[in-house]
């Protein structure tokens, strides 16, 4: 998980909550794939389209609020998004996100400083650069890291239970 | 000369436009679901001039004019059956699309042929034959060639 | 020559002395329906014409009863569109307060009224001799801005009923057979009309019941002699008829059909038509994970009355949705006075507000593919209620609340 | 150093004390699966190799979301936990009694000092009978069933103390708004809501679930009230000394603490599209509203339901304004039925449908759209959440939403 990646950068705002992530109407789609295309459409309907794999969304505090859906990161993650840099989560995103091996980050800093298409080269657990500016970032709980490096919750049980 | 799409006997309104699709704020936007559950490519398929021929009670059941909305808005020229069901008809000719009863067609054709249709003789030609068509009744033949009944109302006079 | 109920109806209409069928009449309309299922696109017809005009806003009256509440944001623009225009018109509106014809036959319909209602169960008005047919939203905006429309005069069918029913059959289950009978298209472009003493024994929640499934054997109307009954149930809701007409004894029939009612036997109409009639007892023992009570056809008190008396003290299967959906706000206050609601809470029964259900399909209480459901509605064609893969088994609310507590069709004296 | 109330909650659980911060593994007395999850995490369960769930009898099934289905594939849902269920020895199954949070203390499952995870955020709800409940996605969930435990870190504690007797127009769903405007969305995440003081002492077991019911919406991971014999009256238990016993101790250390006086408080509302959008309501009165909503987890009990009725009671709704009850479950709507209630609302024109989530969760219920104005008494206001993203949804009271109702304009009950 540490090794260094660039990724494209799109910017949200304060408080996105898991309504905008992924709206009630498509929750029981039968799979992540198909609620793809309507990811963010209440705040941006376009932006679903435009991701594409590797992308990082910048935002502000308390990214993923609201419900306990774990379609919204299961989208983020279908959509190709390497991680997610915000000044604050939501604690059950933030949980759900990890179960699901997704890259989070906080950072109070980057969100104010970056712009919507810049690129950013993210080192997990140490720094990232931007335009030449180095913001630092913590490392992981231990515990989440054991979640994260086995890819996510799933298969750590599977693990558990002497699957794989 | 247009595409034949064949549907059996008592095809119901919801066949053509079911009931999740009715709220719809336009006709087009409800289009792209006709016939669905009775043949999920139709909409797709079907080209402007094309035809639905059928057997007996083509349109029974509600009173949705939807149904034929949707098969004019696909561009469908004409539904041929060997009966209709009286609301069908009747909303079918008020909104100028012609419905037209023949007992013989359903029965010579198959799904993909070509037919070209003379509205005004009253005639229907496939597979080198010619096939004559039973007449709408004056009045409603007077809806039909005025292209529909709302064009009344807009007359100036 | 004598001439039919329907005759003499559109004679009126018309203000001619008399007509025949076969006829056109250009006819003076008495009432106008129109509920959420197709306002919309009237309205948007409406908007565009050159002389945007309402021949007699009095006439007018419109129902919010198909998906309410809105379970999209395309059906609340389209109740949305519905509600403004009436609010600005002052068109009589109605919204959430029960299934259109249930509504018209509480509030509305005269004996001797011609009615037009953008709703194929129009036709459900005859109970009161009133002629109540089913339009597209092009002859219902023709109607509104004239007042005015053409009719073809139908033939009729005649019913004579004998004798009374017994047998656990009810009125629906004698529709049902009748359809069976006479076939999908069986009364194609006529009026269907019940007469004979065994009409005397019928209460009014049967005959709308009769009258209101007529349109499924592909009638233009159906029809019934006014009597004290029906003339009760008007006063009662505090109206008087326009005009009383019944068949002239040398009227003209195309057919005459005489049925003992005593004959009438617990019926299920299996998917995916209305004339796949048969015998309730053939069907015994389908496994079904929904059932429902209620819509224009059978969610009156008397209906309710019946499932209550059936499920009270028992539970409905534990994997049944059972949905109980009165046919009107009236109908739902009168359930909760007589106590029928608790016996259908108690029972694990889902009541839900009225309005036109899973009987429509667009929403409250859609089944899920390959689902089967028994219900008290009009209609079991394809898809009708849910997934294109799925079936409706049409039959009575006895039957139906039956099939509900055994979690399989059968009938209420198995239960 | 002394605990607060969800330290001894959590510490009682693992047998030892707790400090704020560390990371603890403790036994799940409760898991609840709502219907809109049940297939995610049914398959999750099966792809983590699982062969049995932990223990069939801690588990419970509840289909609210969807009651009653609107797309055909709602109903895929009951089947895959009818199947899942059935395959697994699961009896606790509610298929159509009402909401999940109004069930999962009122049909008996939760008491007082329990831990209980579901896999919808207001999960939270349960703090109201004084146990530990949060929300947490379908994967933990799945992990749950499969062995019965989950890590937490234990949270600080946020002490939200009222005192005094609140206006008659003012009920507790005001309060937890007026909170959650001062401490913001995301004013309370990772930490712990406690709610004491007279005021909170006098409100009944209905009146606190609304506050419980709404601690998510800062941020925070339970919202949390001392069991009192109230409680154990509610929740058919004995108010023993062990009960007695679950209360913060006098020298509890708060990550902060928040006094209000009950008198100062006014009906407020959340005006789009931020829970914590908080005005109050004379400051908005008058503007016209399309649709009012009374229901949900949040205030769709009978005592919200009583509310309504005595403010409507012989009066009609505004015409053209579409009035929505939607009673939280089964028990509720019987006595809601049986004490005349639903009379009272059904003459003033209420629509009343089957109890479930209704128009909360979206899906249905009373759908808006473009600028259409919905007052609602439930939990969330986000943007979209009843329909496109340009209706405008206030949250408010159950006395605020009656009033409104009757006038066709935001207004405060008198």
């Amino acid at each position: 998980m540490s090794e260094t990646f660039t990724a494209k950068i799109w910017v949200l705002g304060d408080d996105i909550d898991t309504d905008i992530i992924m709206p009630t109407e498509y929750l029981a789609l039968k799979n992540v794939e198909d609620m793809k295309p309507y990811a963010f459409s209440p705040l941006r309907p376009e932006l679903a389209a435009l991701i594409g794999p590797g992308d990082m969304i910048v935002a502000g505090k308390n990214f993923g609020c609201g419900s306990s859906r774990e379609q919204a990161p299961e989208v983020v993650k279908a959509l190709g998004i390497s991680c997610i840099v915000a000044k604050s989560y939501a604690r059950i995103f933030f949980r759900n996100a990890i179960n699901n091996g997704i890259l989070l980050i906080e950072n109070a800093d980057l969100r104010d400083y970056v712009e919507e298409g810049g690129v950013a080269e993210v080192t997990p657990g140490e720094k990232i650069v931007y335009n030449g500016k180095e913001f630092k970032i913590a490392a992981l709980p231990d515990n989440l890291l054991e979640i994260l490096n086995a890819g996510g919750l799933v298969k750590a049980m599977r693990k558990r239970n002497g699957l794989d | 000369m247009g595409r034949i799409f064949k549907f059996n006997k008592d095809v119901d309104t919801d066949q053509i436009i079911a009931s999740q699709y009715l709220l719809f704020p336009t006709v087009d936007e409800m289009k792209t679901h006709t016939f669905e559950s009775l043949n999920d490519t139709f909409a797709s398929d079907v080209k402007p001039g094309d035809f639905v021929v059928a057997d007996e009670n083509f349109g029974c059941g509600s009173s949705r004019e939807q149904a034929p909305s949707v098969l004019k808005a696909l561009g469908v020229k004409a539904v041929v059956a060997k009966s209709f069901a009286r609301i069908f008809y009747r909303n079918s000719i008020n909104i100028g699309m012609p419905v037209i009863v023949s007992k013989e067609l359903y029965d010579v054709v198959k799904e993909g042929d070509e037919m070209e249709m003379d509205l005004e003789n009253g005639t229907i030609t496939t597979g080198g034959k010619t096939y004559t068509c039973t007449k709408l009744p004056a009045k409603m033949q007077e809806i039909l060639d005025q292209g529909g009944l709302i064009a009344s109302l807009n007359r100036e006079d | 020559m004598g001439m039919t109920m329907a005759e003499k109806i559109i004679a009126c209409a018309a203000g001619v002395e008399s007509t025949k069928a076969g006829d056109i009449e250009t006819v003076t309309l008495d009432r106008l329906m129109s509920n959420d299922g197709t306002t919309h696109l009237t309205i948007d017809m409406y908007n565009k014409l050159k002389h945007p005009h309402i021949a007699d806003i009095s006439k007018l009256v419109w129902i919010v009863d198909h998906n309410i509440p809105a379970d999209s944001p395309k059906t609340a623009a389209s109740h949305k569109k519905m509600r403004d225009f009436a609010r600005e018109h002052g068109i009589t509106y109605y919204e959430g307060d029960g299934v259109c014809h249930q509504l018209m036959m509480e509030n509305h319909v005269r004996p001797g009224e011609l009615i037009f209602g953008a709703d194929s169960h129009t036709c459900a008005y005859g109970a009161l001799g009133a002629f109540g047919t089913g339009v597209g939203c092009t002859d219902y905006l023709y109607a509104m801005v004239t007042g005015t429309s053409w009719l073809l005069v139908p033939e009729t069918i005649r019913f004579n009923l004998h004798g009374e029913l017994k047998n656990g059959a009810t009125a629906r289950d004698l529709i049902l057979t009748i359809i069976g009978r006479i076939s999908a298209n069986g009364a194609n472009y006529k009026a269907m009309e019940f007469a004979g003493e065994g009409l005397h024994t019928l209460n009014m929640a049967d005959r709308i019941a009769v009258c209101n499934l007529c349109v499924e054997a592909g009638a233009k109307t159906a029809l019934m002699e006014v009597d004290d009954i029906a003339m009760d149930y008007l006063k009662e809701h505090g109206r008087e008829p326009k005009a009383v007409f019944k068949s002239d004894e040398d009227a003209v029939f195309s057919q005459v059909f005489d049925i003992d009612l005593s004959e009438i036997v617990p019926i299920v109409a299996k998917p995916h038509f209305v004339d796949n009639v048969v015998p309730a007892t053939e069907c015994l023992g389908v496994h079904i994970d929904e059932a429902f009570l209620g819509s224009c056809n059978n969610g009156r008190i008397e209906d309710l009355r019946l499932g209550a008396e059936v499920i009270k003290g028992k539970k409905v299967a534990p994997t049944v949705r059972f949905l109980v959906v009165p046919a009107s706000r009236a109908v739902y206050n009168q359930a909760m006075k007589e106590g029928l609601l608790d016996i259908f809470i108690d029972a694990g029964a889902m009541i839900m507000n009225p309005n036109c259900s899973v009987c429509w399909g667009a929403c409250q209480g859609v089944i899920g593919e390959g689902e089967t459901l028994i219900s008290t509605g009009t209609r079991n064609f394809k898809g009708r209620s849910g997934h294109k893969n799925s079936f409706v088994y049409l039959a009575s609310a006895a039957t139906v609340t039956a099939s509900a507590i055994a979690g399989e069709i059968t009938t209420a004296d198995r239960i | 150093m002394g605990h607060t109330l969800v330290e001894k909650v959590i510490g009682n659980k693992v047998g030892r004390e707790v400090t704020p911060g560390e990371i603890v593994t403790v036994d799940v007395d409760w898991c609840m699966v709502d219907d809109i999850m049940v297939p995610f995490c049914v398959s999750k369960f099966e792809e983590m190799g699982f062969k049995k769930v932990y223990d069939p009898d801690k588990i419970v099934l509840i289909y609210d979301h969807f009651l009653p289905a609107s797309q055909v594939d709602d109903s895929r849902h009951f089947r895959v936990g009818n199947e899942f269920a059935a395959k697994y020895g699961l009896k606790n199954v509610h298929r159509t009694d009402g909401v999940c949070h109004q069930l999962m203390t009122e049909a008996g499952y939760v008491k007082p000092g329990d831990i209980a995870f579901g896999t919808d955020s207001h999960t939270v709800t349960y703090g109201c009978v004084g146990a530990f409940s949060t929300g947490i996605g379908y994967t933990e969930m799945a992990g749950i069933l499969g062995t019965g435990q989950l890590w937490i870190k234990v949270p600080e504690t946020i002490k939200v103390q009222v005192d005094g007797k609140l206006p008659a127009n003012v009920t507790s769903k005001d309060v937890i708004l007026r909170v959650l405007g001062d401490l913001t969305a995301s004013g309370a995440t990772y930490q712990s809501l406690e709610f004491v003081g007279s005021t909170i002492d006098d409100m009944s077991i209905s009146s606190r679930m609304a506050m419980s019911n709404m601690a998510v919406e800062c941020g925070a991971k339970n919202g949390i009230f001392v069991p009192d014999e109230k409680t154990c009256e509610y929740c058919g238990i004995e108010y023993t000394d062990e009960i007695r016993a679950l209360r913060p101790d006098e020298d509890a250390v708060y990550a902060r603490v928040m006094k209000y006086r009950a008198e100062d408080m006014v009906p407020v509302l959340a005006c789009p599209s931020q829970v914590d959008n908080i005005k109050d309501v004379s400051e908005l009165e008058g503007k016209q509203v399309d649709e009012v909503f009374l229901g949900s987890c949040t205030n769709g009990r009978l005592e919200d339901l009583h509310v309504a009725a005595e403010i409507m009671k012989g009066k009609k709704k505004a015409p053209f304004v579409q009035f929505i009850v939607t009673p939280a479950s089964r028990k509720i709507y019987k006595e809601a039925l049986d004490d005349g209630t639903l009379q009272i609302l059904s003459d003033a024109g209420a629509i009343i449908t089957t109890p479930g989530c209704g128009l909360c969760c979206g899906r249905a219920g009373g759908i808006l759209t473009d600028y259409e104005v919905v007052v609602a008494t439930n939990n969330r206001n986000f943007l979209g959440r009843m329909g496109t993203s340009k209706v405008q949804i206030y949250l408010a009271s159950p006395a605020t939403a009656a009033a409104t109702a009757l006038t066709g304009v935001i207004t405060a009950a008198k």
